[in-house]
């Protein structure tokens, strides 16, 4: 793409602050251009997300000014700055999950006639929608909160597609996608750059944001380290620049003594999610899951934990014959299993908590004697994951609410770690966590296998589970299709087996249909034959 | 304030009641036309049944020093202990309305004269004048105040006094909790429930209010009579036209003058409350016109 | 598809309303055993000259816990504008409906107080409608003198039967039911309101300013409030201004007997209605058999927990 | 560390406590000017004497408010227990002690009920509450014969003075709000309780199983009714089946006006103490003053809702 250097602004931002208890972003300048996409990276806690709710009317300022066609800027509310043609995907999931699809999709501006809702509008304009983001296999009348996240992912980015739009600011847009999903969304900015939409684009993907981007900008520490043509950085310069220092890259996956089996699943399964499966983790093993959105990844995790129930199939503990009884999570962790969950906001954390609470949660015990909280034991177990993680942070005491997404997420991982269980499941572990951070926590899970424990690794994120897994096995429509040995892989024969099952004639169980589940409200209940 | 005036407290049940409102009037109207005499302090409670809050006003009774205290009890019995502790910090006491029960009163070792009315007997009065118009074998409801309460008790015995003595038959007996909306419920089920009820007999005038209003959907306006307690202003315009047959008055803006004045009696001639008396029975009165 | 989707939400809707129906169908028979005048017309009067007020302020009342507040001053509210409806025809000899109007006006100021109160300082509903049952409470004893005031055949057209047994008070009670149905689930504005029970962040997320739509149901619930006080008058031809107390819990059991969320979010205006009824054929009902008061108080409360708890079973049936 | 983060709680605190302790005093002054008689130490040992009662079952509905349920069955379960332990005593002759152990037993299996089938059949707890509400009450009616049951002195010694002019009421209900603070803020049931009104999902997922936990709070709750019935009976030396009528709303304002979320997840039991003297203070005060009935109810509604805007401004003001 070429840039049109002579023509005004579409944005610009001079001295950009904001100062919640402590400095957080200071003297950005910007300028971004129609038509433009500008890539935004930097590592957690940067400042980006902020950057971003400042632009799109959800934060004000501490200092500085905008201009929007070289008028002053000063959006009162987001409601203000959409009127403007200024839009946004937050990074944080915002649907309604007992709202339909379309009308999560139409919120704010449901066709009506008289203040009747249109409802053949509606569902016409939501299919010509949802199919522009390949979600035509889903009904518009589905309540979003049936979905799984990834797709629930889709509809908050094709929500923002709607109407009069001027830049769009995509905050992590990808962190919960698989390939296809992702190949969808650039077909989308693609189609929207050439019509002169002005994109800011974020992501700790940093292999994307060549792909997508003109433009290259960097916070560090809530400061503009770098505003340049893309063209000419490579992934290393771009860590550099992020951590102000070569990041290793290397993740040492040696020392590890590959045991007898941890866990074994033969036949689990579950009516219309997921098909009856076998699996197994061995001590000191690393094993990935991959597969398409709603493949059915989550929830075989969810069954192995003990969140909802099984329909069929067993769970094997060790070496032992007999089967374990895993009804419920408290009994999967009492058995030595931990799950981190995909869906931080809705099912990890408790916002209004601070750092020490939520990571010693899982693990109570460890900070109190006899049935009294130990404030300093908390303290030390807090303190240790801030370091140990990087969690940027003022100190334990400080509320998760108040931290940036990726922080959020080491501090999941953080209470999975003091937990110390045998065998861990990790539902996209990575997800929202920078580059640098990521290498930190591949060398935490190595660590752990080395350990001896016995790892299952869910992720949207190929070239992750290609680097750290010893076998991953593709789900497919509620399946597992096939299982690869490390180095019998490669992207394409994964990738030719997750679509697989949607493909067979007789393949799919689930993902075309529709099924009801109801993946937030209703974990226990028994599902029949869909 | 004058440090010889002495300072009377009247502590009634729900000032929403008309009845009490009455009551309390009465008593500020008296004060008025005595003022040089003594101070008044009148407090009453949300509702008929909170004991518990009208201890506490008794108790700041107590802690502001009054010298006298009239009192109509919420409950016979629970509140006789904090009426010991009244009159054990030097406060002569008079009960009215609803008298305090003897067994507990005797437990505890005092006496209180009672100013006030026999609930039986003007049931009693106002039943035996519905009788005479009702034929042996007819049937008849009674709706009763809040049960617990000792006056809703008493009158509904003195309506079945007046029953029996009429060769009547009372066929239910439901609390319509001294309220209109209550008492209508209450008394539209009675009267689907048996089609064959002739007259409804109210603990007080509320529930006659809301009993007519039943009567008048069940499309009966006419075929039922309703007699009522207490005299209230908004039962004139239906003793007037006939659907209420008769009230009782009991006059309830006497009852606590009465009861202040035996008390300045009781203080003029530095009586304690050992020496104060017994009962003292105040009039009812049977109203058939408004 | 639309016709398929339309042809769902129809079963959807029987099924929905079965578990219900089916509690207040059982309690029916089990009154026309226990008692041989249950099944009568004159039961079918009483009980539909009994309900309008509290239909129509359940139906507020289903509004206020979708968006995820609650409002305990629907009694003292309702007490006030019966008091202000009756002062205004006996004291100042306004005409009916100009009293009534100021009445329901009155009513529907209360419930905005109460919505911009909360709202706007962010205080839990809870807590300033229990401070606006207070104050209204003390109004109408201000304002009544605290007098039972009688006002007379006035009033009474408003629940005289007019059509097979029908008066104008249910007939319309029924039309604010149906109204109140289609508002919640047609119109942008009922969508929304579930909006922001369901998650008001994200809804001012997307850009809509939730607080003054939420006033709105708070003024409206005043408003119905009013508009029971209205029906109440005119049953009973006399304002008490004690009357009403309590009157929230029994609005409130209604509604979430009815499948109503406390939490927002959820709810439907057709359920509170079964559930009024439910709670009104129980009340006619024992009255009728003329158990004790003891018993009847504990029967309700048993009869309340099993109508949830079935429902709750057909919800999971419908489910699986 | 340990030792800045208490001296951070002690600051925190005095902050926390300072907007309401702000409206208890400003309270207090205008009565001291109003009513010659209320800076007394009468004064102050009337209200110790007074607030017992509310005080522990104020704790326990803490607890009820913070796991995110409500329980409105706690002044029908307060009756209940009264009634059966003066049954005890009067009718069955049982020493007060067993009679008292009795009583407080069926309260907290009252509560614990209303916990299991609540948690167990996934109803919201409003519900269930008010059920055994109407239940509770039935049964007390029942117990009594719907006769206020004299007791006398037999009870008395646990209201009567014995240092300082406290009674060994206010003193047990004092220190079980000390420990119900600590048990919330220093133990891990507490912090679990405060997990479950926070996420109970989140809490689940952890391995913590949050169910039983809640039942817990509930029984615990009744049981703290049971202990607020004792109190109740001693003071009155008399069962009512009537009492505690409406008491539970008076309860949930106590908590709600010391800032406990009915939303769960936060919430302080010292709070809850000072929201307890601010509604108990103001009806002291109203009563020395004297002033009529309906503005009684008038200034009560706005004094709650000041205390709790106030209390609003402070918050903020500690945010910015
Ligand atoms: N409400 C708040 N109060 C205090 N600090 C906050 C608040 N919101 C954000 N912060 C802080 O501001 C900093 C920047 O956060 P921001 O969310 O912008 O980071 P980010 O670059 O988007 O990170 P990530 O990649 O993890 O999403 C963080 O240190 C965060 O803790
Ligand atoms: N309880 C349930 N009942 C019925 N269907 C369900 C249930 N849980 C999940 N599903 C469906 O099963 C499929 C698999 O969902 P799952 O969340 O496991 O997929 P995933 O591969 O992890 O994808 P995502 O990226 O969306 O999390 C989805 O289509 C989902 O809608
Ligand atoms: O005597 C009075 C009245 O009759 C009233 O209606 C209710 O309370 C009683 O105590
Ligand atoms: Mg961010
Ligand atoms: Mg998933």
């Amino acid at each position: 793409m070429t840039l049109a250097p002579q023509a005004s602004p579409l944005l610009s931002l001079t001295d950009i602050g904001k100062t919640y208890v402590e400095p957080v972003l200071g003297g950005v300048a910007l300028q971004l251009h129609a038509g433009q996409v500008l890539a935004l990276t930097g590592e957690n806690g940067a400042g980006k997300s902020t950057l971003s709710k400042i632009i799109c009317g959800l934060e004000p300022a501490t200092t500085g000014a905008m201009l929007l066609d070289g008028l002053p800027y000063q959006p009162a509310s987001r409601g203000h700055a959409e009127q403007l043609g200024i839009r946004m995907v937050m990074q944080e999931l915002n649907l309604l999950p007992t709202l339909s699809v379309a009308e999560n999709l139409y919120l704010n501006q449901l066709p009506h006639r008289f203040g009747w809702i249109d409802r053949a509008r509606l569902e016409r304009d939501a299919r010509a929608l949802m199919a522009q983001v390949g979600l035509d296999e889903i009904d518009p009348w589905t309540p979003v909160g049936q979905l799984g996240i990834g797709h629930q992912q889709m509809i908050e980015i094709a929500r923002n597609l709607i109407g009069d739009c001027r830049l769009l600011v995509l905050d992590e847009p990808t962190a919960m996608l698989t390939h296809r999903e992702v190949e969808l969304l650039f077909a989308q900015i693609a189609r929207l750059t050439a019509q002169g939409v002005a994109i800011i684009y974020i992501s700790h993907r940093l292999e994307e944001l060549k792909r997508v981007a003109d433009r290259i900008a960097v916070l560090r520490d809530g400061e503009l380290v770098c505003d340049d043509d893309i063209a000419g950085y490579g992934s290393a310069d771009l860590v550099q620049l992020m951590v102000g220092r070569a990041a290793d890259a290397e993740i040492d996956l040696s020392g590890r003594d590959i045991g007898g089996p941890l866990l074994r699943l033969r036949g689990l399964g579950r009516t219309g999610v997921v098909q009856p499966t076998d699996l197994e983790v061995k001590a000191g093993e690393i094993v990935g899951i991959a597969g398409l959105i709603g493949s059915g990844r989550t929830e075989l995790l969810r069954l192995i934990f003990g969140a909802d129930r099984a329909d069929s199939g067993d769970i094997f503990l060790g070496h032992g014959d007999a089967p374990a009884t895993i009804d419920s999570p408290r009994a999967a962790v009492a058995a030595g299993i931990a799950m981190i969950t995909e869906d931080r906001k809705g099912q990890g954390l408790l916002l209004t908590q601070s750092i020490a609470v939520n990571a010693s949660l899982a693990r109570l015990d460890g900070v109190s004697r006899a049935g009294w909280l130990d404030g300093a034991a908390e303290a030390e177990v807090a303190g240790r994951y801030i370091d140990q993680l990087g969690i940027r942070s003022r100190n334990g005491e400080q509320k998760v609410a108040e931290l940036s997404g990726g922080n959020q997420q080491k501090v999941v991982i953080g209470r999975w770690l003091y937990r110390d269980c045998a065998v861990m499941l990790f539902d996209e572990p990575t997800r929202g966590i920078d580059i640098g951070a990521k290498f930190d926590i591949y060398n935490v899970l190595a660590d752990l296998a080395r350990q001896g424990k016995g790892l299952l690794i869910v992720s949207s994120d190929l070239r992750e589970l290609m680097l750290i897994c010893d076998r991953i096995a593709v789900m497919s429509a509620g399946r597992i299709v096939d299982t690869f040995e490390r180095g019998a892989w490669s992207q394409d024969e994964l990738l030719a087996a997750a679509f697989s099952g949607y493909l067979s004639p007789n393949g799919g169980g689930n993902g075309s249909t529709g099924d009801t589940n109801d993946n937030q409200t209703n974990k226990a209940a028994p599902l029949a034959a869909a | 304030a004058d440090a010889a005036k002495p300072k009377v407290a009247l502590v009634m049940k729900s000032l929403a009641n008309e009845f009490f409102l009455t009551m309390e009037n009465g008593a500020k109207e008296h004060q008025k036309a005595h003022a040089a005499q003594y101070d008044l302090v009148a407090n009453g409670i949300k509702d008929e049944q909170d004991t518990a809050a009208q201890i506490k006003l008794v108790e700041q009774m107590i802690v502001s020093k009054v010298n006298a205290l009239v009192i109509a009890p919420a409950d016979s019995k629970a509140l006789v202990p904090v009426l010991k502790k009244a009159v054990d910090a030097g406060i002569l006491v008079v009960n009215i309305d609803n008298k305090l029960d003897d067994a507990a009163l005797k437990e505890k070792g005092f006496l209180v004269p009672f100013v006030g009315p026999d609930n039986r007997k003007g049931a009693k009065l106002v039943g035996d004048f519905l009788g005479k118009q009702l034929k042996k074998g007819e049937q008849v409801g009674i709706i009763e105040g809040v049960s617990t309460t000792f006056n809703a008790q008493q009158r509904t015995l003195g309506f079945q006094d007046a029953m029996t003595a009429a060769g009547v038959k009372v066929v239910g007996v439901q609390s319509g909790q001294w309220e209109i909306a209550s008492a209508n419920t209450v008394a539209s089920a009675m009267l689907n429930a048996n089609p064959n009820i002739t007259a409804l007999l109210c603990g007080n005038d509320n529930m006659a209010i809301g009993a007519i209003s039943a009567i008048r959907t069940a499309g009966k306006a006419g075929k039922v009579k309703v007699i009522g307690y207490d005299n209230i202003q908004a039962i004139k315009p239906m003793l007037k036209d006939g659907r209420v047959l008769a009230t009782v008055d009991q006059f309830g803006s006497q009852q606590a003058v009465f009861g202040i004045e035996s008390l300045l009696k009781a203080l003029a001639e530095k009586k304690t409350q050992a020496t104060m008396g017994g009962v003292i029975e105040t009039k009812v009165a049977l109203v058939t016109k408004p | 598809m639309t016709t398929s989707s339309f042809q769902r939400g129809v079963v959807g809707g029987v099924k929905t309303y079965a578990g219900l129906t089916g509690a207040l169908l059982a309690m029916c028979v089990l009154f026309g055993f226990a008692s041989d005048h249950f099944f009568t017309l004159s039961t079918l009067g009483t009980l539909s000259n009994d309900i309008p007020t509290l239909v129509v302020m359940a139906v507020g009342m289903t509004f206020v816990l979708i968006i995820g507040g609650i409002d305990l001053s629907v009694g003292s509210v309702m007490a006030l504008a019966a008091s202000i409806l009756s002062m205004a025809v006996v004291r100042w000899g306004w005409p009916v409906w100009t009293a009534s109007l100021l009445g329901v006006a009155c009513a529907a100021l209360c419930g905005a107080a109460t919505g911009a109160i909360s709202v706007g300082w962010r205080i839990p509903s809870f807590i300033v409608s229990l401070g606006v049952l207070e104050i209204a409470r003390g109004m109408a004893y201000q304002v009544t003198n605290s007098r039972t005031e009688y006002i007379g055949s006035a009033v009474e057209a408003i629940s005289a039967p007019i059509i097979f047994g029908l008066s104008p008070a249910i007939l319309a009670a029924l039309a604010i039911v149906i109204a109140g149905q289609l508002v919640l689930t047609r119109t942008v504005i009922g969508r929304q309101w579930i909006a922001i029970g369901t998650n008001e962040e994200a809804v001012r997320l997307s850009g809509i300013a939730p607080r003054p739509r939420k006033v709105l149901v708070y003024a409206m619930m005043g408003l119905l409030s009013g508009v029971g006080a209205l029906f109440q008058v005119s049953r009973l031809e006399a304002a008490d201004p004690n009357g009403g107390v309590g009157m929230e819990l029994q609005v409130i059991a209604a509604v979430v007997i009815g499948g109503t969320s406390l939490m927002g979010g959820r709810g439907s205006v057709v359920s509170t209605f079964i559930g009024v009824l439910i709670i009104s054929v129980l009340e006619a009902g024992l009255a009728q058999v003329g158990v004790s008061e003891p018993m009847k108080r504990i029967v309700t409360g048993l009869v309340i927990v099993a109508a949830v708890v079935l429902d709750t079973y057909r919800r999971r049936g419908e489910r699986a």
